[in-house]
């Protein structure tokens, strides 16, 4: 028993909600929970919010808070649909990329030079980028037949899309190839199918800024521990008086972090334009800077962690646009999940918790066998509430950087 | 008076300006002159999104420009904070301009309008899409859901997949009522085909009518799912189903259909997203704007409501692009049906 | 003054030369002239204040000076950033470590030694050479384990092998015995010897002056921003060193007879702090505090003593076991409770843990006893006008230096703060008073002042509860003594049979 | 003599921020070819109207208690960004429940008010159960519960408290309207307007809204802990302060007031919450509190300041001036004013150290 009991409290218990996922996947009413498709979206979905979360990091390692990604994801939009519209999608890019930036310059200078209450900063620098956003479509667009103060014209231009040969479908010599995980996911058989139905999702119509995208995580895991540069910036988050003592230019540091972090956050914006929507379109990012924000908390102030915040919000995102039935699935993986707890509980002999997580199981039990669908105000905040629970069971170990939210002064050391 | 708008509203419809994105009519070129002297001043406040957004907006904008083309008269034109909450304060800035007709462009404007308009009696007054009591507000509604039933029509008439899906921007009873409207013209070709539905957001949450990306992952699944004519009614999140149509047709080989909404949005999106747009259902918003403004300049304003629906071609659909012309003539026949009473399309899901 | 303090005839390591260096209202560093011989370890006495830390960091280019300039080995420098002094070969231990927490041991090592480029760092290497210098001065050291997770001495080696990775020929140490206990400060002086032996020269900054005594080949004595003099540690001793550095002689704890009563005011029984990181910080803990009594505590930092005091105090939560105060017991009570009963507590660290540091001191005056009568007035809210009155009673009774009560607590200074703590905790007659590390940092004079108003409370009757690292200080003040090690009691002991050295060892866990 | 230097430098960094951010707004307004001075004189002209006064009055009364709200956390290092959902909850829940009673006038409004105010409270205090209990950063609670509070409002008024008329098939979602004895009077009589629009009465519940909180937080030992916390947490702890409880009880106080932020509008203007119901309120409050430093005057002119901006610029429209202007202004002032306060409290600290140290040396 206790054997049992141990393995339970390891870390295989992350792997409990997965079985339950593919068990559950198995009803063909819920087969939406692992099909490619879904999966494709989720990703599609979780980018802009994983890059703006990944970007964070840089400045929040170097113990500067951003709460102004939304507004630098803003600038983003906005400058990735003009520079898009006007000169092709990499420009786009590029453009998302330092519009998001300067907004990131303008945080850096109000919290590094003038040691403003980052927080402060970040929320003027939201409603400073919203005014700029619309006063610069009124102005640009103001003789331009398809755009308007709310919106850009088009990006007519599209980043090219590949899957992988073989593996995907993908095409060599304008040939299509064989499609081995389609295959295999639609040969529906338990467990195979929807793990390849993943692959799948992954791997086929990937864009070349999804790819781009993605790498960053990688490439910000590399640039953060194991570069000289990455060492510097996070220990100026950790302990700036420390850093300056060996010579670290603790400023830069914190400029380059926040400015960073603002490219990445126009980056994401970027994305939402010229890969999702096509155009800017005011109120677009919907909150997603604050949702990358919370991402990147969810991931302990790491990238590879990042991702898995921003992918869960993806795929809870996905399956609330893509399929309401399948969300009524995610009901009964709450009943088993809050069966486990109340055993769990009742082995280490937490009674009270036992019972309490039992009776909450027993009322979803009899929401779901009541149900066939989840009311549709609930399932537009599945990812919201996803997230919370699964930050309940999860955030005791996190750990933010030490010196995070401080201002610095060059000089102050004792 | 119902029937003087209506007979108006033909009279217009026969003398479509340019940039009025009109449906496919052969009607003659514009017969109005210019009158001469100072006429009506006109101020307009728009709904959330405001100019630009070449949907319904715009599409009111359209008829206020042919009234300052054609009547000569004097247009302002506002747009309300993004809470929305100073529309009444817009709409009294007008009023205490001196302006001879105030229009607010959408329901929302209910409660408002109410309170400004029996503030200013003397003040004529305008409403899009929703009735109110004072005497001197002209309500303009329309028939969304015949017009969405003739384009469920043409989806129907057009899937090969027996499939096909609506995306709507904002859960409430206006956008329910294109969603009733086309679920009953698709079923009324052929009633085993699947209707996928899918709502953007829920109100108080009116990001859905501009969250493009929503749309096209919307649209994505739809088409994932087999459907392969996709109508929506959600503002510009619809710009997210265009894309996904392209993107859909162009990499499974097979072509997959949109149909627009408000405004002839073959007209609206760029050259490379036309191929994609089956038909739009059109609320000409335009003519009802205008026949309103010209109401006042000939001092016939007249408060209450004005319908504006197929019979008066105040709904309808497009027929830019050609996609629709084989199945013009059905089109027209369900079309006669309904303007005759033979059907009587459902204005709720 | 100056060079002439040198007769013998040694290559000079470190010329200081006429530097000052002022602050808003202070004059830091008036005019000084050392010279540092080459290989010998060289100490810098001082109150505090006395400006040895300004002209360290001076040294080292941290801060520039107003005025004078400095040599190192015969070559004029003038630094204008800590990189320029690595460069040369200086190299710097704080007062306070300058290490990030979060990071590992390797990483601290190598931070700034390469441009902050995408240069990857070369792990291996690194690794190698930390564990080969490691090897070569008896500083053993892991290098992957992250901060947070060393003692005090090991983050001091850590301190040391940084410094000396960057190849400091000459090598400060900002008063680092401070928070060492005798075993390490052996460990310490051993590795500093071997270090000079390598042909390193050391500037060592202490307050202890036996152990300055000990370690350095040469004092300089500096006093208000001057330079007061020179000597050679053989030909000085203890007593004429203090009088250099504050005019008059060493104030020593006072011994004065027990006035212990029979009652009880703290009784401590079967006490278990609650599990953290998989080990219980205290465990099994019995003892009684009298009315009238110190009883200190001493113990190696992070034996279980802090969390043992905030048991006490209500803030560290226990897992079983008995608390009465007065035989009243107070296991259930809350801090805030704890403290209206007559807690008192001198944290170990007021900045973090006993000022509101951006507050004026009237408020912080009330910190800790906001629910008390006399700070309140109907419907609770606070009477601001009487604690105007205390923190100003405080301020005139414990010698606290400030422009007024309105002063942000920041302002002052290290000691002042700890009097104005002191004054507030000692206020209100306790009937416990719980002192972590009362004096640590601060000058002699504060110091002084703080053991008469302890020593007077005791006398009145106050039963207190001292924490010190301080050996001196513990059986100095103390009536009883109890040693902890690993969250146990291991000893009980009186004052006068013990020696620091026996302390040590049952600090230590030598002897059981 | 601190003191006065120290007063009159915060009263003239609003100021000074105020004119660089008409001097940015200028620079903008040339580049676009608009004539500035004209701009600006007509916004002052048209935002010094009767009619403009009563509107920003309006305007600042929700934009003030949204603020007070926030700041209550401000005071104690909580960063409650979930104000948005727990008015808008508590609005929706106020307006149901009101128009389903039937009470004598006073009493009426009471119950609305107590009603609404609870209910966010205890919305706000999932936030800080969340942090307490299972150390979930409050700003991502807070977020997140803005998402589901939005959901359980939309829930709610679609499906439990909107009575569908099936004859008008354009009715949205809404509540029924209050009854009359649930309406609070507008101001114009007692202040002799009747001219002028309604001056909406809960203008007074603001001001008690702005007393309570300064009591609160400057006079009782509750709002001593509250900042003890706030700026020295472990400090406070040694005290006596119990963090935890704390924590909830700052989120619940700040989510009590923001039950408040919809109340003038509900019992004075719209009198049911409909789909259209002001949103945005909650993050607006947020640039108000930072604008104010979290003092209950400086919120109180930072709120008037903001509403008289988003007023006067509405007669840009008719001038023909991109009135977004108005958006970046506010934007560089609050950036400017918080960029002049850090400065201000700077030069404070180093004269206080500078008077300090003088003591030491002349002992
Ligand atoms: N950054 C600073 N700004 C202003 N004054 C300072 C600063 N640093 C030090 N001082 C002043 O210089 C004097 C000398 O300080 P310093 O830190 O050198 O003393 P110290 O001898 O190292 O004291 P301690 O024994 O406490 O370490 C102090 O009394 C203080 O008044
Ligand atoms: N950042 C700073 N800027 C300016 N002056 C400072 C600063 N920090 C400290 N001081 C001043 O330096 C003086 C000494 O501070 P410090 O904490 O070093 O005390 P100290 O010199 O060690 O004195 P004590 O003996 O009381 O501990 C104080 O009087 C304070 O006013
Ligand atoms: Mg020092
Ligand atoms: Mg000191």
């Amino acid at each position: 028993m206790n054997k049992i009991l141990s393995l339970v409290k390891k870390r295989y218990i992350v792997l409990f909600p997965i079985v339950c996922l593919i068990f559950i996947a198995q009803f063909d009413k819920y087969s939406e929970l692992t099909s490619s498709g879904t999966f494709g979206a989720a990703l599609r979905l979780c980018i802009p919010i994983c890059l703006a979360g990944v970007g964070a990091i840089y400045s929040e390692r170097s113990g500067i808070v951003n709460i102004g990604l939304e507004g630098m994801m803003i600038m983003g939009t906005w400058f990735g649909a003009w520079a898009g519209w006007l000169y092709g999608p990499w420009y786009g890019v590029l453009a998302g990329f330092l519009g998001g930036a300067l907004f990131g310059l303008i945080h850096a200078i109000g919290t590094v030079t003038f040691q403003v209450d980052h927080i402060v900063s970040g929320v003027a620098i939201n409603i400073l980028a919203a005014g700029v956003a619309r006063f610069l479509s009124v102005v640009a667009y103001a003789d331009v037949p398809s755009g308007g103060a709310t919106q850009s014209p088009r990006v007519d231009d599209r980043i090219s899309q590949i899957s992988i040969p073989y593996l995907s479908g993908g095409e060599i010599n304008d040939e299509k190839t064989f499609d081995l995980f389609g295959s295999l996911e639609s040969l529906d058989i338990f467990l195979i199918s929807d793990i390849f139905g993943l692959l799948g999702g992954l791997t086929r119509n990937i864009s070349l800024f999804s790819i781009l995208a993605l790498s960053l995580v990688p490439i910000s895991v590399w640039i953060l521990w194991s570069t000289n540069f990455g060492l510097q910036l996070r220990s100026v988050g950790e302990y700036p008086v420390g850093s300056e003592s060996v010579g670290v230019n603790v400023y830069l540091m914190k400029y380059i972090g926040v400015t960073t972090s603002g490219a990445f956050a126009g980056l994401a914006g970027a994305y939402l334009v010229i890969e999702s929507a096509g155009i800017y379109r005011e109120g677009q990012t919907g909150g997603r800077g604050f949702i990358g924000l919370a991402s990147m908390i969810f991931g302990n102030w790491k990238p590879l962690g990042t991702f898995l915040g921003s992918g869960l919000f993806g795929y809870a995102d996905s399956l609330q646009l893509r399929s309401e039935e399948s969300v009524h699935g995610l009901l009964l993986l709450i009943v088993l999940i809050l069966l486990l707890v109340a055993i769990r509980s009742f082995f280490v002999k937490k009674i009270k918790s036992a019972v309490g997580a039992l009776s909450v199981a027993i009322l979803f039990a009899i929401w779901f066998f009541n149900s066939s669908t989840v009311p549709n105000e609930f399932v537009f905040f599945t990812p919201h509430i996803t997230t919370l629970i699964v930050l309940s069971f999860a955030s005791q170990r996190l750990r933010m950087p030490k010196f995070i939210g401080k201002s610095y002064r060059k000089g102050e050391a004792t | 008076g119902g029937s003087d708008t209506a007979e108006e509203a033909e009279v217009v419809e026969e003398a479509p300006a340019e940039t009025l994105e009109s449906p496919a009519t052969t009607a003659a070129p514009t017969a109005t002159a210019a009158p001469a002297g100072p006429t009506a001043s006109v101020c307009m406040v728009y709904d959330i999104g405001g100019r630009g957004d070449l949907s319904f907006n715009d599409m009111a904008y359209a008829g206020l420009e042919k009234a300052v083309n054609d009547l000569g008269v004097d247009a302002q034109d506002l747009e309300p904070n993004e809470g929305g909450e100073n529309r009444a304060e817009l709409l009294s800035l007008c009023a205490d301009d001196g302006k001879d007709v105030i229009i607010g462009v959408g329901f929302l404007f209910g409660d408002s309008i109410t309170e400004v308009a029996t503030a200013y009696p003397d003040v004529n007054f305008g409403i899009i899409d929703s009735v109110v009591e004072p005497a001197n507000v002209s309500g303009m509604v329309f028939a969304e859901h015949e017009g969405s039933y003739l384009v469920g029509v043409a989806a129907a008439l057009k899937t090969q997949t027996n499939k096909v899906g609506f995306i709507g921007g904002v859960e409430f009873p206006l956008i329910q009522k294109f969603e009733a409207g086309f679920v009953a013209g698709v079923k009324a070709v052929n009633p085993d085909i699947e209707i996928d539905i899918k709502y953007a957001t829920v109100p108080p949450d009116f990001s859905g009518f501009s969250d493009p990306a929503k749309g096209k992952e919307i649209a994505l699944a739809q088409y994932d799912a087999g459907a392969d004519v996709i109508y929506h009614a959600a503002g510009g999140t619809g710009a997210g189903l265009f894309e996904a149509a392209k993107e859909v047709s162009e990499s499974s080989g097979s072509k997959v259909w949109a149909i627009g909404v408000d405004s002839d949005q073959y007209n609206t999106v760029s050259a490379e997203l036309q191929p994609y747009i089956l038909t739009s259902m059109l609320k000409r918003v335009d003519v009802a704007v205008y026949l309103t403004i010209e109401s006042v300049v000939n001092g016939t304003f007249a408060g209450g409501v004005t319908t504006y629906d197929l019979s008066v071609d105040g709904v309808g659909y497009s027929t830019s692009g050609g996609y629709v012309d084989d199945i013009v003539s059905q089109l027209e026949d369900y079309k006669s049906q309904i303007v005759s009473g033979a059907i009587t399309v459902p204005d709720t899901p | 003054m100056g060079p002439r303090n040198f007769p013998f005839q040694m290559s000079i390591a470190l010329k200081i030369k006429n530097i000052s260096k002022s602050f808003p209202g202070v004059l830091a560093n008036d005019n000084i002239d050392i010279n540092i011989p080459e290989a010998t370890i060289h100490a810098i006495v001082g109150e505090n204040g006395a400006g040895k830390s300004t002209l360290m960091k001076i040294i080292y280019g941290m801060i520039q000076p107003d005025s004078g300039t400095i040599e190192v080995f015969n070559k004029e420098q003038k630094f204008n950033s800590p990189k320029e002094a690595i460069n040369s070969g200086i190299g710097m231990v704080h007062q306070h470590f300058m290490l990030a927490d979060n990071l590992t041991v390797l990483e601290n090592v190598v931070l700034g030694l390469e441009n902050a480029s995408l240069k990857p760092i070369n792990k291996k290497k690194y690794n190698d050479e930390i564990e080969s210098i490691s090897k070569k001065y008896g500083m053993p050291l892991d290098s992957k384990i992250t901060i947070d997770d060393l003692g005090v001495g090991e983050k001091q080696r850590v301190e040391i092998i940084k410094v000396l990775y960057r190849g400091a020929k000459i090598l400060i140490l900002d008063e680092p015995t401070a928070v060492l206990v005798p075993q390490e400060v052996n460990e310490l002086f051993e590795n500093l010897r071997s270090l000079k032996k390598e042909g390193v020269t050391i500037i060592f900054i202490s307050h202890k002056l036996d152990e300055v005594l000990e370690i350095a080949d040469g004092v300089s004595v500096m006093r208000g921003g001057k330079h007061v003099g020179t000597v050679e540690s053989s030909n000085v001793s203890k007593p004429d060193l203090a009088e250099m550095m504050i005019g008059k002689s060493l104030p020593k704890p006072p011994k004065r007879d027990t006035s212990a009563s029979k009652s009880i005011c703290l009784e401590v029984k079967g006490l278990n702090g609650e599990v953290l990181d998989s080990k219980a910080p205290f465990s099994d803990i019995n003892f009684k505090v009298k009315k009238g009594e110190i009883l200190g505590i001493a113990g190696v930092e992070g034996n279980g003593q802090r969390e043992l005091t905030e048991a006490i105090l209500g803030v560290y939560p226990i897992e079983s076991g008995q608390i009465s105060l007065n035989n009243k017991d107070i296991n259930d009570l809350e801090t805030r409770t704890r403290r209206s009963l007559g807690v008192s507590y001198i944290p170990e660290d007021r900045q973090s843990q006993g000022l509101v540091m951006d507050s004026s001191l009237i408020e912080n005056a009330m910190l800790g006893r906001q629910t008390k009568e006399r700070y309140r007035t109907k419907f609770y809210n606070i009477n601001y006008k009487n604690s105007k009155s205390f923190s100003e009673e405080i301020i005139n009774n414990y010698d606290v230096r400030t422009p007024g009560s309105a002063t942000l607590a920041l302002a002052l200074s290290g000691g002042n703060q700890q009097k104005f703590v002191v004054g507030r905790e000692l206020n209100d007659e306790p009937n416990l008073l719980i002192a972590s590390q009362p004096t640590r940092g601060i000058d002699i004079g504060a110091q002084a002042l703080i053991w008469e108003k302890l020593r007077d409370a005791r006398d009145s009757g106050l039963g207190v509860l001292l924490i010190s690292a301080d050996l001196e200080e513990l059986l100095g003040l103390s009536d009883r003594l109890l040693v902890i090690y690993e969250g146990k009691i291991v000893k009980e002991l009186l004052p006068k049979e013990a020696t620091p050295e026996v302390l040590g060892a049952y600090m230590t866990g030598l002897e059981q | 003599m601190i003191k006065y230097t120290t007063k009159i430098l915060s009263f003239l960094t609003p100021l000074i921020a105020l004119s660089t951010a008409v001097l940015i707004c200028s620079f903008i307004l040339n580049l676009i070819d608009q004539d500035p001075v004209e701009t600006f004189k007509s916004m002052w002209e048209y935002g010094i109207t009767g009619k403009s006064l009563v509107s920003i009055l309006n305007r600042s009364v929700p934009l003030y208690i949204s603020a007070v709200a926030v700041a209550v956390g401000f005071k104690m290092g909580l960063f409650n960004i979930g104000v948005e959902g727990q008015y808008l909850l508590g609005a929706l829940l106020a307006a149901a429940f009101g128009s389903y009673m039937s009470l004598p006038p006073v009493l009426h409004v009471l119950l609305i008010l107590v009603m609404a105010s609870v209910s966010a409270g205890l919305w706000a205090a999932i936030a800080g159960y969340l942090k307490v209990k299972k150390g979930i950063h409050e700003v991502i609670s807070t977020i997140m519960l803005n998402y589901i509070g939005t959901g359980t409002v939309a829930y709610l008024l679609a499906q439990v408290f909107f009575e569908k008329d099936e004859g008008d098939s354009l009715k949205v979602p809404q509540t029924n309207y209050l009854p009359e004895s649930a309406m609070i009077p507008p101001l114009n009589k007692m202040l002799g307007i009747e001219d002028l629009p309604d001056l909406h009465g809960f203008l007074i519940g603001a001001i008690f809204i702005g007393v309570f909180y300064y009591w609160l937080i400057w006079k009782t030992s509750l709002g001593f802990d509250l900042r003890a916390t706030g700026s020295n947490p472990v400090a406070a702890k040694f005290s006596g302060a119990d963090p935890g409880r704390l924590i909830i009880l700052a989120m619940v106080i700040s989510g009590s007031i923001a039950g408040f932020v919809g109340m003038s509008g509900l019992t004075g203007y719209y009198h049911r919450y409909t789909i259209d119901f002001p949103s945005g309120l909650g993050f607006a409050g947020i640039g108000v509190a930072l604008l104010g430093r979290n003092h209950p005057i400086g919120m109180a002119l930072g709120a008037i300041l903001i509403s008289f901006l988003e007023r006067s610029s509405q007669i840009l429209d008719l001038k023909d001036v991109p009135k977004e202007i108005e958006r970046i202004m506010q934007g560089i002032i609050i950036l400017t004013v918080v960029v002049g306060y850090e400065i201000v409290r700077r030069f404070v600290l180093t004269q206080q150290i500078k008077e300090a140290s003088k003591e030491v040396l002349d002992e």
